[in-house]
């Protein structure tokens, strides 16, 4: 399965990109399996491991959250609005 | 048409937020406005970019009225925040909150900018003399019970 | 050239307001408006005239002013208040408060109007459907530490 | 001694007027004093007497506070604004 990921601020600029495919193998996967893909894919994101948020379709989500092909999954640092 | 929320790359407008909380039998009117500095961190600030992940933050704006809906329920909220490049001394946030009497348009002024501060997927570039930095706050958890109770604490309700 | 400190018969201005508490290296304004309700005390409200002992008023608001420096060192804080006739949905009083940080401009703010309602000689005339009331709040004590003591309680200071 | 005393709000209509002159026996008197003399003339105001409180030129003043030949004495009942 696919899923669409997006990446924002600092991880946008770590990751050189703010969209990006993503293959998970097998017909299950969790936001967890997502983001041990892209930190495959790009090393430089790892120390974000416990600081990061996720959504999945623009819905807050957890680690756990399953995702289906076509989701978009995205990863949030530490947010500074205001 | 303004809405009660809004993230967007227009400059901001206090007083249309405020008309935006009018109710008939509102006595009392609160406005926060955040403002760019011109510097954070001993440095000197040029200016700043405010990226967001748009309609997650328009869900999370959308959260944080319904919180204070069932926390104040006279009170009417109305939060727009800016994105894209600032410049020193403009808005990069509005909020007005109208009720019957001042606390509540106190606590829920209060409230949401702590909220939207902890939970809004909103982030802050920082421009400065010699560089730039990303800023990061609070890892964003909406659930986080322990955060609500601090934004709670802050807004002295 | 607006002051810090008004007792006017003029409509109030809150942008004009908020404007005069800017400041170079300020990144918060608080505004807060006091308008003229419908109703009170189950009554429906039709106007109020509101009267002030306009020397002894504008020094009492400078004291204000005074007490939120002595707290407040980093904060600027404007208080304007109208006299006069008003109609339902009129601003009776603006305060704007700008500071660095927001929880200043906030404290600032709603200690303000506390003090106001506490030591400013103001009264309201309402006037309601089959008579008028002059509202009495508070007898006016500006050295009594227990009043000021609850205005920053209130002010969550 | 004469002074000038001011009387806003309630006060005001309970006395039919906001500015009269009170005349005090001997050369040294109180805000007390000013009030015994008003309340003399108008008896409608000796309900306030707790609930009033009072200004000398301007400058809030206690009812032991002296007033002198010529001074603006205000009595204020409880305030309203905001």
């Amino acid at each position: 399965m696919r899923v669409t990921v997006r990446l924002f601020a600092r991880l946008r600029e770590l990751a050189g990109r703010g969209d990006l495919d993503c293959e998970c193998p097998g017909d299950a996967a969790t936001v967890a399996d997502v983001w041990q893909q892209l930190v495959a894919r790009y090393p430089a994101l790892a120390p974000y491991e416990r600081a990061v948020s996720c959504a999945v379709n623009a819905e807050y989500a957890r680690r756990t959250s399953p995702v289906a092909d076509g989701d978009e999954v995205a990863f949030l640092p530490p947010v500074s609005g205001g | 048409m303004t809405s009660l929320t809004a993230i967007t790359p227009s400059v901001l407008d206090p007083v249309a937020l405020a008309h935006l909380v009018e109710a008939a039998g509102h006595g009392a009117v609160c406005t926060f406005v955040g403002v760019v500095r011109d510097h954070h961190a001993g440095r000197q600030v040029t200016h700043l970019v405010y990226e967001a992940y748009e309609p997650l933050a328009l869900k999370a704006l959308d959260r944080i009225l319904i919180e204070c809906a069932d926390t104040w329920p006279t009170a009417r909220v109305a939060i727009h925040h800016r994105t894209g490049p600032l410049a020193i001394g403009e808005a990069s946030v509005v909020i007005a909150a109208g009720s019957p009497h001042r606390a509540e348009a106190f606590a829920a002024t209060r409230y949401s900018i702590e909220r939207l501060k902890q939970i809004v997927p909103i982030w802050k570039h920082e421009f400065f003399d010699g560089g730039t930095e990303w800023v990061e706050g609070a890892t964003a958890d909406p659930d986080d019970a322990g955060a609500r109770a601090e934004a709670m604490r802050r807004a002295c309700a």
